[in-house]
């Protein structure tokens, strides 16, 4: 089933959250997740041999809505590539500013902060 | 400003033809956005083409000639024109329109579909969008991007206090 | 269709599997763009041009800012040897919630069943039919982002500019004002 | 009208303290406005299932009241507190949206726009954690951002799950969609990773490793709000508004939750008494503390969640007095080792006697207000037949006391010991905030005048959750 290899996706990119020892590669692990969750939300909206919901001047309303894939995900995954490209360049941000404290992306060598 | 060598762009043969680009691109961002609501596209896709094209400027002729063309403060005062831009048309739907909070207020009329000024305010909001989305990954990428050349130099940042 | 779509989905899993496992940060990097890259092919695939355009947009700047913060600063690598421990354990830990998580999945409707096929009265069946007439635009993905839905469009404005003061505010050259005698642990001896 | 003006909070030309804080005052007095009120609005005017709708009920008007006056009490107490920070309109700006995003999550009614609001709060939240660019506040926020990403992607596939199900994302709708057909396994999926991403945001146990490094790091006033409400607006409000109003309160995910509130209650509560540092001891008394809230809901009695939502309101008030107040003595001293601390009830009075107030509240003496919700949940437990949580209930409140007593001893009434000179007075607005909120203390232990079972505001706000699904 296809929604089982979005879900193997999302289990790649937490799997690189839990193992990573880098900053950065945390980060492309959470990246990954997203892919997952964004590619799930697009195949629940699909429907057998639809077409895209934008509409030409010739069809009517009835032909389209009985034809067109739903539209709904569709927004859904565009709000929510935005926010993840915001957190993104949050999370560079970070792992930059992170580099210049540590010289290194190497999350072992940031242990202040214990317990 | 001491730069460091990589920041000074690529060669003069990437430069040419990213100046050549810069033009198609940024009128294809520019369709892209004011023809959303007809074809796919809108203001996220058409903000993104838009930032696409001064990271490229950017990138291919080192910080300055990026910022040449659109510096810092103009990036966040566009954010802040284009989140107002969205919020004005919202208030006005509810205010001046009589109805809720980001009402469609302006009549989109049968004969106008299809074309450019179709669809009430979604255009609009559309460039809004647009706007605010071009102007701040631009400047996410600047700011990134500078931060490794400029840390050194004790130079005072460049305050952007027109948010 | 279904075909060409899992095959797309193992191509983007080889990718992620790559980002993952390789010890240099400019593999991991590029197979990431990559696996965003055939997202956007699945995406145009399966009927959402929208989505495809801004993920190629999306993924072009991720890229170049990722490049930008992992070329020129460290040996680009992140190696180390892991504990076997640690990646067993995450092994199972993750083969448990995808176990569970099939399970779960063993009453979704099948591909292709649309909501709207499903559910008379789901609003996307609305959206389709009445959204030209009701908005004017004839792209009812824009429809959907712009009128029927804008409040959500308006909170994702607001996160892309909290993301960009946040970005500013941490990457700002100096954090704090001078700092008096008493400002840090050490210095209050 | 009133529940519209959180977007007013997007305030973009924030350069001043007066207009922050104006427009908090502002939001302030709106939230007390909304007092019972219960509307549905419905945005741009499409109807309830095409549009997106904002509900106002009157437990959202008891989450909003708490959610401003904690914020209006943080603004002011901001004012000379941030002064050591450059930038501080950002700061402003960050802080406005962290309260607007909160404002917008108590009030959606619809699960994606609810979703989308709590990315606004959190990732101002990741921002502000890390506002003051040293070492600590970086690591921090990076395993904060980290896991509340984490977080988002959970919820984000929960949306999806119950969107391919239900066919539509209004909470009402779902609702009803979900009574008629029953909780298949893909809905059980779908709320045990709500429970997971809306645990991780609360800092329920098993989720909790962010929290004790975030809430410090941060500055006092942007942790006594991240300790104070962002924990219960982003996690237990939505996790109860979910588990009661959405998918009916089911006995097995309130076994879960009861489970889940004991552990967070022992682990936060145990190791609380083991920290030296002020603002750490705080924070892992917010897990313990969100245990209690937790345990009142998971008991699923109307008694049970009245004492739940009493409990969240007190907490909110004293655990962001007490944040303030580290914060001051932080501000004064520039330690808050507790080791190194001490007699600081001469030099900084106002500090000493308002967190007097909130440890005494925080560790349930009877007048005061952390005492009847304590009560009210131990009563509730007893009520329900589970003896074992009552105790362990009464046994943490003992706990809490202990190390509420260290802080007090150590900090504000031991002879002072030489190494802590240097000792300013409390400027005066942070005095002013930290008495503002001390008064609310005492206000709240008032409330149980008005009925022990269901006092005010806090009756009708319960009796929403357990009604049970909301009618579409």
């Amino acid at each position: 089933m296809i929604y089982s290899l979005c879900l193997l996706l999302i289990l790649v990119g937490l799997y690189g959250v839990a193992v990573s020892r880098n900053t950065l590669k945390i980060v492309i692990g959470l990246l990954i997740m997203e892919h997952g969750v964004h590619l799930l939300l697009i195949l629940i909206g699909y429907r057998t041999a639809g077409s895209p919901p934008i509409m030409d001047p010739g069809t009517t309303a009835t032909d389209f809505s009985g034809s067109a894939v739903d539209p709904l995900p569709q927004a859904l995954v565009l709000t929510s590539i935005v926010i993840g490209l915001g957190v993104l360049a949050l999370m560079a941000a970070l792992c930059v500013r992170l580099y210049e404290r540590y010289g290194t992306f190497d999350i072992r060598a940031m242990t202040r902060l214990r317990g | 400003m001491n730069r460091d060598p990589s920041d000074q762009g690529m060669g003069e043969i990437v430069r040419t033809v990213a100046r050549w680009l810069r033009g198609f691109i940024l009128a294809y961002g520019i369709y892209v956005v004011l023809h959303g609501h007809i074809t796919p596209g809108g203001g996220f896709e058409g903000g993104i083409v838009i930032a696409c094209v001064f990271i490229l400027l950017t990138l291919a002729g080192g910080q300055d000639l990026g910022l040449s063309f659109f510096s810092r403060r103009a990036a966040l005062s566009f954010i802040s024109v284009g989140g107002l831009l969205f919020l004005a048309l919202a208030w006005m739907g509810m205010w001046w329109a009589g109805g809720a909070f980001l009402q469609n207020f302006i009549g989109t009329s049968e004969e106008a579909r299809f074309s450019l000024f179709s669809a009430g305010t979604i255009p609009i909001l559309n460039i809004g969008l647009g706007l605010k989305v071009a102007s701040s990954l631009f400047l996410v990428f600047t700011v990134l991007a500078a931060f490794r050349i400029d840390a050194a130099s004790e130079k005072p940042e460049e305050e952007g206090s027109g948010s | 269709m279904i075909e060409v779509i899992a095959i797309l989905a193992l191509f983007m899993l080889v990718g992620a599997i790559v980002a993952v496992e390789t010890s240099h940060l400019l593999f991991a990097v590029i197979s990431v763009g990559a696996v965003g890259f055939l997202a956007a092919i699945a995406f145009l695939l399966l009927g959402a041009p929208d989505v495809a355009i801004v993920q190629i947009g999306v993924e072009v700047i991720t890229l170049v800012i990722l490049i930008r913060a992992t070329i020129g600063r460290d040996a680009t690598s992140a190696v180390g040897q892991r504990k076997l421990v640690g990646t067993v354990t995450a092994v199972t830990f993750v083969a448990a919630i995808g176990l569970f998580g099939l399970q779960g999945l063993s009453d979704f409707p099948a591909f292709g069943m649309s909501v709207m096929d499903r559910i008379a009265d789901a609003p996307s069946n609305t959206y389709l039919q009445d959204g030209l007439a009701d908005t004017g635009a004839p792209n009812i993905v824009t429809a959907v982002l712009l009128d029927f839905r804008a409040y959500d469009t308006l909170g994702e404005a607001t996160v892309l500019f909290c993301a960009v003061l946040g970005t500013l505010a941490i990457l700002r050259r100096k954090a704090r004002v001078a700092p008096s005698p008493n400002e840090h642990k050490e210095d209050s001896e | 009208m009133a529940f519209l003006l959180p977007l007013l909070a997007r305030g973009r030309p924030v350069v001043s303290d007066c207009l922050a804080n104006g427009t908090l005052a502002g939001l302030t007095i709106m939230a007390f406005a909304t007092i019972g009120v219960e509307s549905l609005y419905h945005m741009g005017a499409w109807p309830t299932p095409i549009g997106i709708d904002l509900r106002l009920d009157p437990l959202a008007s008891l989450m909003l009241i708490a959610v401003n006056v904690v914020g209006l009490a943080a603004g002011i107490y901001s004012i000379d507190y941030m002064r050591r920070y450059t930038d501080k309109h950002r700061y402003y700006c960050l802080f406005l949206l962290l309260v607007a995003g909160m404002n917008g999550v108590i009030l959606a009614g619809d699960l994606f726009n609810l979703y989308v609001l709590m990315e606004i709060a959190a990732v101002a939240s990741y921002a502000l954690v890390a506002f003051g660019c040293e070492r600590d506040e970086l690591e921090a926020s990076f395993k904060y951002s980290v896991l509340g990403t984490l977080a988002s992607s959970f919820i984000l596939i929960g949306v999806a799950l119950v969107y391919g199900m239900a066919g539509t994302l209004n909470m009402a709708h779902i609702a009803s969609r979900v009574s008629e057909s029953g909780m298949g396994p893909s809905l059980h999926i779908a709320m045990a990773l709500f429970l997971c991403g809306f645990g991780l945001k609360a800092a329920l146990v098993p989720f909790h490793a962010w929290l004790p490094d975030a809430h410090p790091s941060a500055p006092a006033p942007v942790s006594a709000m991240l300790s104070g409400v962002l924990i219960k607006a982003i996690g237990i409000y939505v996790l109860a508004r979910l588990i009661y109003n959405v998918f009916g309160a089911g006995e097995g995910v309130l076994e879960v939750l009861r489970w889940l509130a004991v552990i967070s209650m022992v682990a936060g509560g145990l190791l609380a008494t083991g920290q030296t540092d002020m603002k750490r001891l705080f924070a892992y008394s917010s897990i313990s503390q969100v245990g209690y809230i937790v345990l009142g809901l998971g008991l699923g009695t109307t008694l049970g969640v009245v004492g739940a939502l009493y409990h969240l309101v007190n907490h909110s008030v004293f655990k962001s007095l007490l944040f303030l107040n580290a914060g001051t003595v932080e501000y004064a001293t520039g330690s808050r080792n507790l080791e190194q601390l001490g007699g600081l009830n001469r030099l900084i009075p106002v500090t000493g006697a308002t967190s007097l107030v909130a440890s005494m509240s925080i560790a349930g003496i009877p007048p005061f207000n952390g005492f009847w919700s304590k009560l009210i949940i131990i009563v509730a437990c007893v009520q329900g037949g589970s003896y074992g949580f009552a105790a362990v209930a009464v046994v943490m409140s003992v706990v809490t006391l202990a190390y509420q007593l260290k802080v007090q001893r150590h900090a504000f009434f031991a002879a002072q010991p030489p190494a802590s000179v240097a000792v300013h007075e409390e400027p005066r607005l942070m005095a002013t905030a930290m008495v503002a909120l001390a008064i609310g203390c005492m206000a709240l232990s008032m409330l149980v005048l008005a009925g022990l079972s269901s006092p005010f505001l806090v009756g009708p706000a319960a009796r929403t959750l357990v009604a049970g699904v909301f009618a579409s």
